[in-house]
């Protein structure tokens, strides 16, 4: 069981590190932002298995930072990646 | 080689794959990405170094403020990037490679002739836990055997919040640090900071409380706030507080304070400086942990703002 | 009970894999931001259900389970939400160029 | 409006005892945690009116799992078959929800249906992008849209 | 191996609670100031600082009262789980030395940075990190454990940068940036080496680390890489990019400050690395190393220091130069037992230290007021500035005096201690080093001199009010450093009895005229400005002799301005960094 | 064991890789980037010594745990404040470079200022 999730969790790395590639090369920055999503789903997914492989129960509460911290990461690119396209009608009135 | 050590090797190049990328992609917008990607995936070595205290700080302060702290700096210096024309020329480039290299190799070195069986602290951390009765060795080494460095962390987060606010414009001192988020109102920005704030508060106390006997604490707890925080400022739900806030102040020193407090009453009254009475360390800490945490979320979330940029009602 | 765990957990994770597999490879087949999104959005998303989904059989004990489930639907609420933030933002810098 | 808060603080404690379990030496955490997140919640989102439906909800959870896994699937068939069987395209869709909450939940729920994602509004109409946009996207998001009010939203 | 005695450090004695109050009463100054903020930041400071100086002046007492250093273990934790203070003679002078020159430059900066009724930026951010330095430094001198002294460094820089963009000015703000940014790549090298000690011994305590530390490959690199980090922290040539725009642009307190104080810090690190931590270990290449590099320091220091034409700049670079003087003592210390011997020398090098600490930063002060007086620091815009404002110009002139190395000053009795060291050793190529950084010193104070005491033919607009206490306090500072010398210092520091008799022996003149002398004659060959002395007599006919070795000697210190401003870019100032850690190692390896 | 090793050596190329970043990007911004990369690449080293030094039923010796959660704070510090004065920088110059602040630029030519 063990050996099966190891592969398991280094399968979906190997995925996510693709995924990562091909996002981060672009085009554009939306591309980019994609990035901290592919990460919310598949770093969780890493975590884990790899909390149940390693059998460290607190794993998941990383899992769940990290849920919580890459919504955050996500939220913030497209906040400040688009802030001059006006993304959602959030730019920001600076104060000049 | 068994599944484990390829899984590692597999872990640790990805990693190294996206430090790579970070260091060497042209724009700094693709590389502060590259960035926030790296920090939030170091969360997982941290893991499988069994060191979960360490992965949720790295996962919650390195990866993720950190990484947003770069990423709007990255998008506010979009436009001076075409100003910088001093790149380092390919001399440079190929010295700072190979000094680079044989100090990362000299570095290697010594961390593989270390002593095996290497010298550790863990058996007297654990055999001392009774003192503070947590179950948790890494907050008892935090909150007891080293406190110092705890509290004097606690006053460096301070003083980079003074230092941030002394880049403040004189006209603007006393003011709203950052600038003032507005967003639809109908938006699915505002729907998520309407949503998930509650959310992330309970597991930020979660996680803070838990720190007592299991990995969390006040750090990570904070961060999570903090990004609760921000994220209510960024939808326009929120504002930051004025930097001439009584309040706030207090909230920004409560957590060094108590520490302070506490450690001189046990000069005063307890055997030593930052000793805690047996029976009274549990709720001793968690009171100190519990100012942190307040202190921790509103430093996080104030260092991120930046310096004071306008008056109230700009 | 241990055996069919196991075999649940097999089969879940080994699911969850191809989901995700099939996600990255719309990463790196579909031709523009916006169906690139498609794939990121809801392959991960299932392939994290069925990851989750397999491991519930491990999880040590009930509490972990929700908590697994738990981490799940933050997930999908963060994914959709932010999924559509990000079509947003391409659709008006697609506009924009 | 206290109903509505203790419902709120219910469903606060759920997830605390899913976070922590049931220990009564973590009461005052669980309290200061719950009182917390209850005040922000309803600071940051008022209470809403509507009645709500438990069968509703539960068909609505279903209707929801059923589509993600087909969405996912979908996905997946697109993307490995090797022709790449795509049209994409926008698509726009006349909603009855009023703008705001009600609205965001709905196009959180159907970015997860099968090949759309929600891009915006335009013109008081919510504005898709699909894979394909010879599917019938308009009559599915009018379904999910009744099964929504149905759950939630039946003023 | 030291076989396990029972240790004397590892229990608090009597007196121990004052190391805690040293550090703990700034930084409950800095908490409560921030706190109540406003007007009450200065007063604040204003009541704490009599404390600590009280806390000071208590170590001092009770230090030689008690048998070896002080001890307090932290929570009663002793090392290696918990953290230990220790207070011996050096940390308890370096005490003494920081309360005093924060005393004075709050005495001084009471003015500049006064508080009106509403709270503004300047003086509010002053205020507290002027508590915050002197908080970090007192752990940094009494920490007993690596990694607190690692936060203790980040605290101080965390205090300092700050410290040097008070005045917002583009200029200052990409100063701070670049010693913000060259402090955290110094420290990210300590942090390395702190783990790898860790992962050797288990340990970061001091005394136990110095019990275990043997000449193990890890334990090289590791003292290599904290040795270099701290180097950078402390601006040692070349690793000085950062320092001369820092220093000369903050404001005169702030410059005080961080010259005369805070790069005492990482300064004194180093010296607790290699003369409490390993003392064995570095060998004598690496020792040798080091005091080239201060050579170095001392050599380019200068020479560029008397090619500025503004006067905070070449006070600034002569920080450069001093600095490199104090690393003098590492070469000297070691000794036929292959260690660096505890002796002669780190009591020089240490007596240095705090003759410059109290000198530079009564220099700065002199230097800002007389700044704020003009309006302008040109060095040739001087004339007739001691008529104006005589009592700066005099504590500037007594600072100088005592840092060339006169009797009774504490730069003459380090300087002796350590030419008595390189004579016991037989590294004679030192005494040659001593006595050019005692005439390069004169120089530029000779050169400063020269041009305030110098008639000016127009009267010299007042742009600021001058107020007498303000000038007071570089005035009592820069005696302190001048009669350092009286100061029963063998109580603290390792100085052999018949020192102090020898201030009063004979063939003083030949050593108070010779530094001084060899000033004029370098202030003259190497200075590009127009000279009040080239006017004089005795000048004009030096001048007609030379004129073609000045031009020589104007032709090297060019070009030893452009090679310094070569060195002071980025990317090869931190080469230099790696390069220089890796030959440390290198180095030390070849030794064991 | 073989785990360990491989993030050591990890560890050291991430200290490799920032440092060369820190010496050759001329951006402040990505100099800083790269401070990071070498910082997490020191608390990896934290890390692998406190997983070599597992004991009394701990997977990592809690020591160098709370010396790098401790380091992991002191870093994000050193990033806002270095972010902030960038930032300021860039809002009074209009740009971030780091160069030509040479102050020996003012005293080597005696004429000018």
């Amino acid at each position: 069981m063990t050996e099966f999730l190891t592969a398991a969790v280094g399968f979906i790395l190997a995925m996510l590190a693709l995924g990562l590639v091909s996002i981060l090369r672009g085009p554009g920055d939306a591309d980019r932002m994609m990035a901290m999503q592919l990460i919310g789903t598949g770093g969780i997914a890493t975590l884990l298995l790899l909390g149940t492989v390693a059998s460290l129960p607190a794993a998941i509460d990383v899992a769940l930072t990290l849920a919580l911290l890459a919504t955050f990461a996500s939220i913030a690119f497209v906040k400040k990646g688009l802030s001059s396209l006006d993304a959602d009608g959030t730019a920001p009135t600076e104060p000049k | 080689m068994s599944i484990a050590t390829i899984f590692e090797i597999v872990l640790a190049a990805v990693v190294l794959g996206l430090g790579i990328w970070t260091i060497v992609v042209r724009e700094t917008y693709s590389a502060t990405v590259g960035f926030v990607a790296y920090g939030l995936l170091v969360a997982l070595i941290w893991v499988r170094l069994d060191a979960i205290d360490v992965a949720l700080t790295e996962a919650a302060i390195g990866g993720g403020l950190g990484g947003v702290l770069l990423l709007g700096a990255a998008a506010q210096l979009r436009d001076s990037e075409p100003a910088v024309t001093d790149a380092a020329g390919n001399a440079v480039r190929v010295c700072a490679a190979i000094l680079s290299a044989l100090t990362a190799a000299t570095l290697a070195g010594a961390v593989l002739v270390l002593p095996d069986p290497a010298p550790t602290l863990a058996p007297a951390a654990v055999s001392n836990a009774w003192a503070t009765s947590l179950a948790n060795p890494v907050t008892n080494v935090l909150m007891a055997f080293r406190a110092m460095d705890t509290m004097l962390e606690k006053v460096v987060l301070l003083l980079a919040i003074i230092g941030v606010w002394s880049l403040a414009p004189d006209s603007a001192w006393g003011g709203h640090p950052g600038p003032r988020h507005q967003a639809d109102p109908h938006g699915v920005l505002v729907f998520l900071a309407r949503l998930l704030p509650p959310i992330g508060i309970v597991v930020g106390i979660y996680v803070l409380w838990t720190g007592a006997n299991h990995p969390g604490g006040a750090f990570q707890g904070g961060a999570i706030l903090a990004a609760m925080w921000l994220l209510a400022i960024m939808a326009g739900l929120a504002d930051t507080p004025p930097v001439s806030s009584r309040r706030l102040r207090l909230i920004l020193v409560a957590g060094p304070g108590l520490f302070l407090v506490v450690g001189i009453a046990g000069l005063l009254f307890g055997s030593a400086f930052l000793s805690y009475p047996p029976a009274q360390a549990k709720p001793l800490i968690l009171a100190i942990e519990v100012a942190m945490i307040l202190t921790i979320a509103a430093t996080l979330g104030l260092l991120l703002a930046g310096a004071p940029e306008r008056r109230t009602g700009q | 009970m241990s055996l069919l765990g196991d075999i649940i957990t097999i089969v879940a994770v080994s699911a969850g894999a191809f989901f995700f597999l099939a996600g990255t490879v719309g990463l790196l087949r579909f031709p523009d931001t916006l169906t690139r999104l498609h794939a990121l959005t809801k392959a991960d998303n299932l392939g994290l259900g069925l990851v989750v989904l397999g491991l519930l059989p491990q999880a040590a004990s009930l509490r972990d389970g929700f908590k697994l489930v738990s981490i799940w639907l933050l997930g999908l609420l963060a994914g959709a939400t932010v999924s559509q933030l990000i079509a947003r933002a391409a659709r008006q810098g697609e506009s924009a160029r | 409006m206290a109903l509505k808060a203790a419902s709120r603080a219910a469903w606060f404690l759920c997830l605390w005892l899913v976070l922590a379990g049931a220990d009564p030496a973590d009461i005052p955490a669980a309290a200061a945690a719950i009182a917390a997140a209850t005040w922000t919640s309803l600071r940051l989102l008022e209470p809403s009116t509507a009645r709500r439906s438990v069968r509703a909800i539960g068909q609505l959870v279903l209707l929801f799992l059923y589509h993600s896994v087909v969405a996912g699937t979908d996905v997946a068939r697109r993307a490995l078959d090797p022709r790449l069987p795509l049209r994409p395209g926008f698509v726009a869709y006349p909603t009855r929800l009023s703008s705001g909450i009600r609205r965001n939940v709905f196009t959180t729920l159907t970015s997860l249906l099968p090949g759309t994602v929600p891009t915006g509004e335009e013109n008081g109409q919510l504005v898709y992008h699909c894979l394909d946009v010879e599917q019938p996207v308009v009559a599915e998001l009018a379904a999910e849209e009744a099964a929504l009010v149905r759950a939630l939203y039946n003023d | 191996m030291l076989p396990p005695a029972p240790a004397p450090d590892a229990a608090t004695t009597t007196s121990g609670f004052l190391l805690v109050l040293s550090i703990v009463v700034p930084i409950a100054g800095v908490l409560l100031a921030f706190v109540l903020g406003g007007r009450y930041v200065r007063l604040v400071a204003h009541t704490i600082i009599p404390f600590g100086v009280a806390i000071a002046g208590a170590i001092l007492l009770a230090l030689p009262q008690n048998e070896g250093p002080l001890v307090y273990l932290l929570g009663g934790w002793p090392p290696p789980l918990g953290v230990a203070l220790r207070a011996d003679g050096p940390s308890a002078v370096m005490l003494a030395t920081t309360a005093i020159v924060i005393c004075a430059v709050a005495i001084y900066a009471a003015a500049d940075f006064s508080v009106p009724a509403a709270e503004t930026r300047a003086p509010f951010a002053f205020w507290i990190l002027l508590l915050a330095v002197w908080g970090a430094l007192n752990t940094i001198f009494l920490g007993g454990d690596l990694f607190t002294l690692y936060v203790a460094l980040e605290l101080l820089t965390f205090a300092a940068v700050p410290m040097v963009s008070l005045d917002g000015r583009a200029e200052t703000l990409r100063s701070a940036l670049r010693y913000l940014l060259f402090a955290l790549l110094g420290s990210v090298f300590y942090l390395v080496g702190t783990a790898l000690l860790y992962g050797l011994h288990g340990t970061l305590d001091i005394v136990l680390l110095s019990r275990r530390v043997g000449a193990e490959p890890a334990a090289l690199v590791a003292a290599a890489l904290m040795t270099t980090g701290l180097l950078a922290k402390s601006a040692l040539f070349p690793l000085h990019l950062w320092l001369p725009p820092a220093h000369a642009g903050a404001p005169a307190a702030a410059s005080a400050i961080l010259s005369g104080l805070v790069v005492k810090g990482s300064f004194f690190i180093v010296v607790r690395l290699w003369f409490n931590v390993l003392p064995g270990l570095p060998g004598f290449a690496a020792t040798q190393l080091l005091g080239a590099l201060g050579a170095a320091a001392i050599v380019v220091g200068s020479m560029v220091a008397l090619r500025q034409e503004r006067l905070k700049l070449l006070i600034a670079y002569s920080t450069l130069a001093q600095i490199g003087y104090l690393f003098l003592m590492f070469p000297l210390a070691y000794d036929a037992s292959g260690r660096l011997a505890s002796g002669d020398a780190l009591a020089g090098g240490l007596l240095q230290a705090v003759s410059h600490a109290t000198a530079k930063a009564a220099m700065f002060m002199a230097v800002g007021s007389i700044y704020a007086m003009l309006g302008h620091d040109r060095i040739t815009g001087l004339g007739g500035v001691a008529r104006a404002s005589p009592l700066n110009v005099l504590a500037f002139a007594l600072g100088g005096i005592a840092l060339m190395g006169v009797p009774l000053s504490g730069a003459y009795l380090a300087k002796d201690l350590l030419l008595r060291s390189a004579n016991e050793n037989g590294q004679w190529w030192w005494e040659i080093v001593l006595q050019a950084g005692g005439m390069f010193t004169a120089a530029y104070v000779v050169l400063v001199l020269a041009h305030a005491l110098a008639a000016s033919d127009k009267p010299i607009a007042l742009a600021g009010p001058t107020s007498r206490i303000r000038d007071a306090a570089p005035l009592v500072l820069s005696l302190c450093s001048l009669l350092l010398g009286l100061v029963p210092l063998g109580l603290y520091l390792p100085i052999p009895s018949d020192m102090t008799s020898s201030l009063f022996g004979p063939g003083i003149l030949s050593k108070l005229l010779l530094p001084v002398l060899g000033g004029v004659v370098i202030a003259i060959l190497l200075s590009p400005w127009p000279h009040p002395l080239a006017s004089s007599t005795s000048g004009k006919a030096i001048m007609t002799g030379a004129t073609r070795v000045r031009r020589g000697s104007l032709a090297l210190g060019y070009l030893v301005e452009r090679t310094d401003e070569a060195l002071s870019q980025w990317p090869a100032a931190s080469m230099c960094l790696l390069l220089l850690a890796l030959l440390l190692g290198a180095l030390m390896c070849v030794a064991t | 064991m073989s785990g360990v090793t491989v993030f050591g050596l990890c560890a050291a190329a991430a200290v490799g890789l920032g440092l060369y970043g820190l010496i050759t990007n001329p951006q402040p911004l990505r100099k800083i980037i790269a401070f990071n990369l070498l910082g997490s690449g020191v608390f990896l080293l934290f890390g692998v010594i406190g997983r070599r030094g597992a004991a009394a039923g701990m997977g990592n010796d809690p020591v160098p745990q709370a010396l790098v959660i401790t380091g992991v704070v002191v870093a994000f510090s050193a990033t806002a404040l270095a972010i902030a004065l960038v930032l300021r920088l860039f809002q009074t110059t209009g740009s971030t470079t780091l160069s030509n602040a040479a102050p020996s630029g003012t005293g080597s030519n005696p004429s000018g200022d």
